[in-house]
């Protein structure tokens, strides 16, 4: 595969390691009141969906940045890759 | 005077060979010094690489000459490497004063080993490990990379028509020779 | 029709005219007590013990494609229980055990061949956790061997044991363990369902769940509407999918995983070799063929196929440890979708919906867990409670903390 | 003159002869002949036997596309096995031998088998050999392994190197026939780069093989001129020998060049590469596949497709027999009859299936109309044919035509299914193509040449790459056919897949018992399994499993072709990483030390590291390693311990950084100091250890564990990044930067206080136990000492650039002579840590918890971290959890097993009473005996009790008794000294 890094161009898929679906950016808030529930579903539980998935791939042998890649999982089509952290901010995480 | 000495031994040490019209060597004394930019003073970190050096910061993935020929190489949004000949051990806390401390300066010299390739092959060579495209219309003098080639991380830069200099992690020193020498062989 | 020497010398006297089809072809009823979603490996075992075992014939089996077209019908036909954890080996040894008499039970040749499997060791500490998982398995009545490296170069002597990266320092064997002629199980699991009543049906994809205030009474299929007193989801590889109509989210993520097959040779592998600092298994298949594989993919697919890394990791792997395979041709890659779960280890379990229950995760572990799955769903379906060795392959086991972690890599299912 | 069958004409060097051999049998052939070509040239038609029957087989095509003519090539550790003589380009010196039979090739014992076949029909082995069960292994199925499989290995080590390589292009072609010579040349003219991939070693594709012209030039010599061009242009790159063997996601395409196949010697040059081609388009311009028609003894030494035939006489100046009759059911057929009779070679006859007018004249051939063949005669070679009508006919050979298949294989490797056209009579590609891949020529159903020819230019040109150029001129041949797929009337077994022996009968049976799905029926029968899978036999057999089902061809389905387009080898796909060079090695700073002072290493990942330093009349490894252990904690020893992943963590908010990905609070950690820090995972699983030491106000240096080094630094730019991206924080890698050393022991501080340079204070209470700095050592190099210690003893870490490591141990050893110093490898570590009770990899196994690690006590519950949540789910809080506790044997002579397990006095050994295992032992030299870590349920409230340590596996046990993990100076004073 082909991750097309927004700020490097194309780059082999290889270069690249794969940690899941990018819910893991929306971590939950420790001190909730359902914390051990929402922590289990943060952890544990997947939307696996076959079709258009939100990931988060680590350009390890890169520059080290975390991006989220959309990509189908059928047919392994990336329509969009964004950097991680821009994603994490527009999704409300900071300090 | 103190007891006791240090030699350096750099591992590519004396690295020197010509393979398939392709020169090979390791350079000597090459410091590397990486510059972080700290989150919210991007622009103070700006303006004391600028007065520093005298030029921008260059975009990612391409690096530029300074006038004291010190290249500096932008990897990442806020993070850049400065790359100049420096003997002695202090080359990170050179940078910092330089920089006047406006960004976080780390030394890794130690950390990596270089490797130079000058020749009309050399290009040719690389195609066997290199994975990103090295067409001169793509890769242009000056352009930068971090990539992996024969399961190490590589950082390679055009620095010529026909050369390129690679770095790569200091512990594996020789098998990152050996990668590149086979290469040569291989299409000698 | 029982199968046997003398039928086939019958039959060969008399052109080969009178074999019948191995199961019928039938129409789905409109009802049946059990609905087993997935014509695979698991599902037609889990239809084939419901009637052997619990006497349950009014079952059908429903196959969105062909019987056995799943992962029964593309992987590495490995048989093994050489498991670390107790939630995981006397299972995995009650299924090794179902393996040593299936083809008499069912009256198949699943060729059932216990050559042997073989993990290599290349570090102390790789052998003190494979002498702990040796020992687990005798606490669960399992048979397991340590074999130092010179016991292993007499009697492997094409490793590489002098020039390798990562020096061969021993093995563990598991001398039960071996390969199985993977498509004949479901066939002969059909069969043996088939005979005693159980309806295959083919071509019938399940499109929805008829769920009712908590409690589900049937499936709408592509053919039509089938009601059921139960229904067991039992699809690995597409559970997110198939349990995603029933409005639920698993610890699981599907996964591709490829496997490759060389050109037919003459006998070089005695038994299933596995190099664990690479990442390559290796054995040979009775039509010559080296049938090898390594790790998956790594990234989500439903895809049914992969891409290059692996399988030149794959290669790698496989020219470290015996660089006589050089000249051997890689004949076909195939990828197959799989049930990653979050531990690593598979489920069989009710679900919080009434009448809806689940049989999954199994990572790429799920060839060798057939029979033995088949049995213990049979016996969650026929009496409602888990069968006595598989009491902990529950899917609530991570909110309760309750791991069952073969390689400890946490909650990352690519990494199981 | 050996080569009887030669003829006129072909495009091999007839003034230089190449010797070969063939089963030992010396024979001649030409440069530009490839070992098939050769071997018909010299009049062998029988050259190998099949898979289950081993019944005779002859060469029976001309391409990578053989189901039969599979030869070993080489001799001893070189044997090449199953390569298809068909596409082996020959060489002076050749060794070729046929495979697959006991005794010669002439009398193979094994043939005994076809007299059995009605016994073996599909399937047969599933229905018997189950009795008695003991026997399977035992007898039934070495016998079938003997008798399977096809080529041997040489079972030595492959002796020849591969390579790999990155290719990048805007456009691949596939194929060099003239589809894919005219994509390559419309794409090279408008400037973009080129790669043009051919699996022959000649490029025109079937331009070589046929009469037909091109410009008014014969075909090969116009193809000749179009790759003169394009080998002049600098965007174009001419790839001969190279298959395009998959398709790949994003336009990645697995290609495979073949460097040295056709050389007598390699002369240490990589034998082939295993190009990934990364492009933006491609065309594939594969070709198509003809196809035979099944009927009796259809497999026969002589029968052949008629491309090939006509291929061999065309290409190669060889007649496949003397008497050549042609059965076809297509127009194509005859342009076979028509160029042997050109050639001098007599053609009795040409059949045609369908009822209709000559399609040409063929001087000499008898027309039979509406006519087929039903049975063949001969048993190692064609002698005769018969023919459905009862007439026999004499001839050796038989060139069959039942219509081509355009390949389309690399256009389902990303699951795309075929579309079965009519007209055709043929699968051609579907809709659902890779991206970036479009068809052309014959591959894409434009099966005459100014089809072809036409196609090439056109697809090209809509992917947007256009030339002004004339397209060349050339005919569009007859190419009409009717589908037959198999003679019915035939009752002698008719063979699809001739590797495999699998006939229509069987197909048949395959439907009576049930197996109707196309992968049923392949699985069942092994059809299409074999080494050519099925390229030839897939689509009769479909065709007749329709016939069976009343179904269409296209309803019954279609096979889907996986990657390789043909096999490649393993070796290849290896490519360099083999042997030692596997994977690279990373070599500590004072490894050159290491090895001149009797260092035995020891991988450790990617690492080597001195396991430890022998001396002169030392027995044993165990000898060096009590020694080193007894000096350290008698005076000092030094270890390179630079492999523990080092991170320089900087930044306004770095303290509170890793104050949320260390479990414990790092928030108060003042400058100067050192703090050792649990990591656990968002599971709640301890993950890694280490110590973070504050050098500056925004400045922290991180150690990680050796094995763990990449992926925290991994999950820690996860948190820096998407959990919180707006904290100020830096990381970076320094790990192979600082060349660092443990010095330990007593006289720790007095061995450095001769190399630390004097303005450093280093007494107890300037640098007490936990702190850190930086210092200058020898003379103002400069460097970081941290009093940290995992021995237990007063210790030091030091560290210097690495460039200075190798002078940095040989300087501490020098200073260090005066107390005796001793340099200690990773065993002395290993047992010193056991020691001490301090987790290691055996314990942080990624399996325990803090609480079974008897830290859960560090894991607060007053900030936020990674895994706190988690890891208070109750069952792994439970109260009979397993507990990190220490194990001494009750018989201090008996040395302890790691891996064993806790079983209660008097229990059975079983799973039940199974209360935990020993995970680290060691013999230590300070106590004089065996001691081990292990985990046992609720082992911290069970100190003093005694147990049973049993290793089932070894056949052992012992009794063992429960003791605290801290084995050495448990109150920590000497480290504290």
């Amino acid at each position: 595969m082909i991750i097309h890094h927004p700020l490097l161009g194309p780059r082999d898929a290889a270069e690249f390691v794969y940690l899941g679906d990018a819910a893991l950016i929306d971590r939950p808030d420790w001190q909730a009141e359902n914390a051990a529930e929402a922590f289990h579903a943060y952890g544990y539980l997947r939307d696996n969906p076959a079709g258009v998935h939100q990931e988060l791939w680590y350009h390890e042998q890169g520059d080290r940045s975390w991006l989220v890649v959309t990509r189908n999982t059928v047919n392994h089509e990336i329509s969009r890759v964004e950097l991680a952290r821009d994603v994490a901010r527009a999704r409300g995480r900071g300090r | 005077m103190a007891e006791y000495t240090l030699q350096a031994e750099p591992p590519l040490a004396g690295t020197k060979m010509e393979i398939a019209g392709v020169r090979l060597w390791a350079p000597a004394d090459l410091a590397l010094v990486s510059l972080a930019l700290p989150l919210g003073r991007e622009d103070a970190a700006d303006r004391a690489i600028k007065s520093a050096y005298g030029v921008d910061l260059p975009e990612i993935g391409r690096s530029v000459l300074a006038e004291d020929d010190t290249r500096l190489i932008r990897l990442a949004p806020d993070l850049a490497f400065a790359l100049f000949t420096h003997a002695t051990p202090d080359a990170g806390r050179v940078v910092a004063q330089r920089l006047n401390d406006a960004l976080y300066t780390t030394d890794q010299t130690d950390v990596w080993v270089a490797l130079a390739l000058s020749g009309p092959d050399a290009r040719r060579a690389l195609e066997r490990i290199c994975p990103i495209d090295l067409h001169p219309q793509v890769f242009g003098l000056g352009h930068a990379a971090r990539t992996v080639m024969e399961h190490l991380g590589v950082l390679i830069l055009r620095t010529g028509e026909d050369d390129y200099l690679l770095l790569s992690a200091s512990s594996s020193a020789k098998s990152f020779l050996h990668a590149v020498e086979v290469s040569l062989h291989n299409i000698a | 029709m029982r199968y046997s020497a003398f039928k086939i010398f019958r039959e060969g006297l008399t052109g080969n005219k009178g074999w019948t089809p191995a199961w019928r072809d039938p129409e789905p009823k409109p009802e049946y007590d059990i609905v087993i979603i997935g014509g695979g490996g698991h599902g037609l075992a889990t239809a084939y013990y419901l009637a052997k075992e619990f006497g349950l014939r009014n079952v059908a089996v429903l196959e969105k494609g062909w019987i056995g077209s799943g992962n029964v019908g593309r992987n590495t036909t490995i048989i093994r229980s050489n498991y670390l954890l107790p939630g995981n080996e006397p299972f995995y040894e009650m299924s090794l055990k179902l393996w040593e008499g299936l083809e008499q039970d069912f009256n198949y040749n699943a060729m059932v061949s216990q050559r042997s499997i073989l993990n290599l060791i290349h570090s102390d500490a790789q052998r003190d956790a494979f002498v702990r998982r040796a020992n687990a398995m005798f606490l669960a009545g399992a048979d397991a061997e340590l074999a130092d490296a010179d016991q292993l170069r007499a009697e492997l002597p094409f490793l590489d044991f002098d020039n390798a990266r990562f020096p061969i320092k021993g093995g563990l064997f598991q001398r039960r363990g071996g390969t199985v002629r993977h498509d004949a199980v479901a066939w002969g699991y059909a069969r043996g369902a088939d005979a005693r009543g159980v309806d295959i049906i083919q071509n019938c994809e399940v499109t929805g769940f008829d769920i009712e205030n908590g409690k589900c009474r049937g499936v709408e299929t592509t053919r039509g509407a089938i009601r059921a007193r139960k229904v067991a989801v039992c699809v690995a590889g597409s559970s997110g999918r198939v349990m995603a109509l029933a409005g639920m989210r698993l610890p699981i993520e599907s996964h591709v995983l490829q496997a490759f097959v060389t050109e037919g040779l003459k006998p070089v592998l005695p038994g299933v070799i596995t190099f664990g600092a690479g990442h390559f298994y290796v054995s040979q298949s009775d039509k010559g063929g080296l049938v090898f594989g390594g790790d998956i993919d790594g990234y989500n697919s439903y895809a049914q196929r992969g891409n290059l890394p692996v399988v030149e990791d794959v290669a790698e792997g496989g020219m470290a440890i015996m660089p006589m395979i050089g000249r051997a041709r890689l004949l076909r890659n195939w990828g197959g979708i799989m049930d990653m779960s979050m531990d690593g280890s598979p489920f069989i379990d009710r679900t919080h919906i009434d009448g809806l229950y689940f049989n999954g995760g199994w990572c790429y572990g799920g060839f060798k867990a057939t029979p033995a799955s088949g049995m213990c769903y049979a016996h969650l379906l026929a009496r409602d409670a888990p069968h006595p060795v598989a009491t902990e392959m529950r899917l609530d086991r991570f909110a309760r903390g309750h791991l069952i972690d073969e390689k400890g890599m946490g909650n990352q299912p690519n990494l199981h | 003159m050996s080569q009887v069958n030669r003829i006129k004409g072909g495009l091999i060097d007839r003034s230089t002869e190449i010797s070969f051999s063939f089963n030992g049998k010396a024979m001649q052939g030409h440069p530009g002949d490839t070992l098939a070509s050769a071997l018909l040239a010299n009049g062998q038609r029988l050259v190998g036997r099949s898979f289950k029957y081993h019944r005779p087989r002859g060469i029976f095509t001309a391409g990578s596309e053989e189901p039969n003519a599979l030869v070993e090539l080489r001799k001893g550790a070189a044997q090449e096995p199953n390569t298809r003589a068909t596409v082996a380009e020959l060489f002076d010196g050749l060794e070729a031998r046929s495979q697959n039979h006991r005794g010669s090739l002439e009398f193979d014992l094994m043939a005994v088998t076809d007299l059995l076949s009605p016994f073996l029909s599909a399937g047969f082995y599933y229905k018997t050999f189950m009795w008695p069960r003991a026997f399977w292994e035992k007898l039934y199925e070495p016998a079938i392994r003997a008798s399977a499989g096809l080529g041997q290995l040489s079972m030595e080590e492959d002796p020849d190197c591969y390579d790999k390589g990155y290719l990048h292009c805007d456009l691949l072609v596939i194929g060099a026939g003239p589809a894919g010579l005219m994509a390559a040349r419309t794409a090279a003219r408008a400037g973009v780069r080129v790669i043009l991939a051919d699996e022959d070693f000649v490029m025109g594709g079937r331009l070589n093989a046929e009469t037909l012209e091109v410009d008014g030039m014969p075909g090969a010599d116009w193809a000749a001129t179009v790759v003169a061009e394009l080998a002049a242009m600098e965007n174009v790159r001419l790839m001969p020998r190279s298959t395009v063997y998959g398709a790949y996601d994003h336009g990645i395409y697995g290609m495979l060049e073949r460097c040295t196949d056709h050389l007598a010697f390699s002369g240490g040059k990589p034998r082939q590469v295993l190009w990934r081609v990364y492009s933006r388009h491609a065309v594939l311009a594969a070709g198509a596949t003809e196809r035979p028609i099944a009927f009796g003894n259809n497999d026969r030494p002589g029968v052949m497709l008629a491309g090939a035939v006509r291929a061999y006489a065309n290409r190669w100046g060889v007649a496949p027999g003397r008497r050549v009759a042609v059965f076809t059911n297509n127009d194509d057929g005859w342009r076979s009859a028509a160029d042997l009779v050109a050639k001098g070679v007599e053609v009795p006859a040409v059949i045609d299936t369908r009822d209709a007018p000559a399609v040409c004249d063929v001087h000499g051939a008898r027309h039979i109309r509406g006519a087929a063949v039903m049975d063949t005669k001969g048993r190692k070679g064609l002698r005769q044919i018969s023919l459905i009508d009862g007439q026999m006919i004499d001839v050796d050979c038989l060139a069959v035509s039942g219509g081509w298949n355009p390949n389309v294989h690399l256009t389902c490797h990303q699951r795309g299914r075929p579309e079965w056209r009519d007209d055709l009579a043929a699968f051609v590609p579907g809709r659902d193509l890779p991206p970036g891949m479009v068809v052309a020529g014959a591959a894409n159903g434009a099966m005459t040449l100014a089809a072809a020819l036409r196609d090439g230019v056109a697809v090209t040109e809509r992917l947007g790459y256009t030339d002004t150029g004339d397209l060349p001129r050339a005919e569009d041949e007859p190419r009409d056919g009717a589908p037959i797929w198999h003679v019915s009337q035939s009752r002698a077994r008719a063979w699809l897949d001739l590797q495999n022996d699998v006939t229509v009968k069987d197909v048949k049976q395959a439907h009576q018992e049930g197996f109707r799905s196309v992968e049923h029926l392949k699985r069942y029968t092994t059809l299409g399994m074999a080494t050519d899978q099925g390229k030839t036999a897939n689509i009769p057999a479909l065709a007749v499993m329709a016939e069976c089902t009343g179904k269409t061809i296209p309803e019954t389905g279609t096979t889907i072709f996986r990657p390789p387009y043909t096999p490649v080898p393993i070796g290849a796909l290896a490519g360099r990483a083999r042997g030692r060079d596997f994977r690279p090695y990373r070599l500590t700073p004072s490894h050159r030390w290491a090895e001149a002072n009797g260092a035995t290493f020891v991988e450790v990942g990617n690492w080597l590291r001195a396991q430890w330093f022998a001396r002169e009349g030392e027995q044993g490894w165990r000898d060096s390693v009590d020694r080193e252990v007894l000096m350290t904690r008698r005076s000092v020893g030094i270890c390179d311990v630079t492999t523990l992943g080092k991170i320089d963590i900087q930044g306004r908010d770095a303290g509170e950084f890793l104050n949320r990905v260390y479990c414990n609070g790092f928030a108060t950690l003042a400058v100067g100091r050192v703090r050792y820090g649990l990591m656990l995972r968002e599971d709640g699983i301890a993950y890694d250890d280490g110590t973070t030491a504050r050098m500056g106000e925004h400045h922290y240096v991180m150690t990680t564990t050796t094995a763990n080094a990449v992926t925290v630094f991994r999950r820690l730019e996860f948190a820096r990044q998407c959990l919180w991206p707006d904290l100020d924080v830096h990381l970076i890698s320094t790990t192979d930067g600082w060349a660092q050393f443990a010095v330990a022991g007593p006289n720790a501080r007095n061995l450095l206080r001769k190399v630390v340079d004097k303005a450093h204070d280093l007494s107890n209470e300037a640098f007490p136990f936990m702190g850190c700095g930086e210092v200058t050592v020898c003379g103002g190099m400069p460097a970081r000492l941290f009093r940290i210690s995992f021995s237990g003893e007063l210790a030091y870490e030091v560290a210097v650039p690495a460039r200075f490591g190798n002078a940095m141990m040989g300087v501490l050893m020098e200073a260090g002579r005066e107390f005796d110093a001793v340099p200690y490898g990773t065993e002395a570590l290993g047992v010193m840590r056991i020691e001490k009770g301090h987790a290691a990899g055996n314990e942080l196994n990624g399996q325990t918890t803090a609480h079974n690690l008897g830290m859960g006590r560090m894991v607060s519950r007053k900030k936020d971290c990674i895994g706190n949540v988690l890891s208070h789910r109750p069952e792994l809080l439970r109260e009979d959890a397993v507990k990190l506790v220490g194990f001494r044997p009750v018989n201090r002579d008996t040395g302890l097993i790691a891996g064993s397990h806790f079983i209660g006095q008097g229990d059975a050994v079983m799973m039940d009473n199974d209360q935990g295992w020993m995970s680290s032992v060691a013999y230590s030299p300070s106590l004089g005996h065996s001691i081990g870590l292990g985990f046992l349920k609720r082992g911290d409230a069970r100190l003093g009790e005694i147990l049973r340590a049993v290793s089932p596996v070894h056949g052992r046990e012992m009794e063992v008794e429960v003791v605290p993990a801290h084995f050495i100076d448990p109150e920590g004073e000497r480290l504290r000294g």
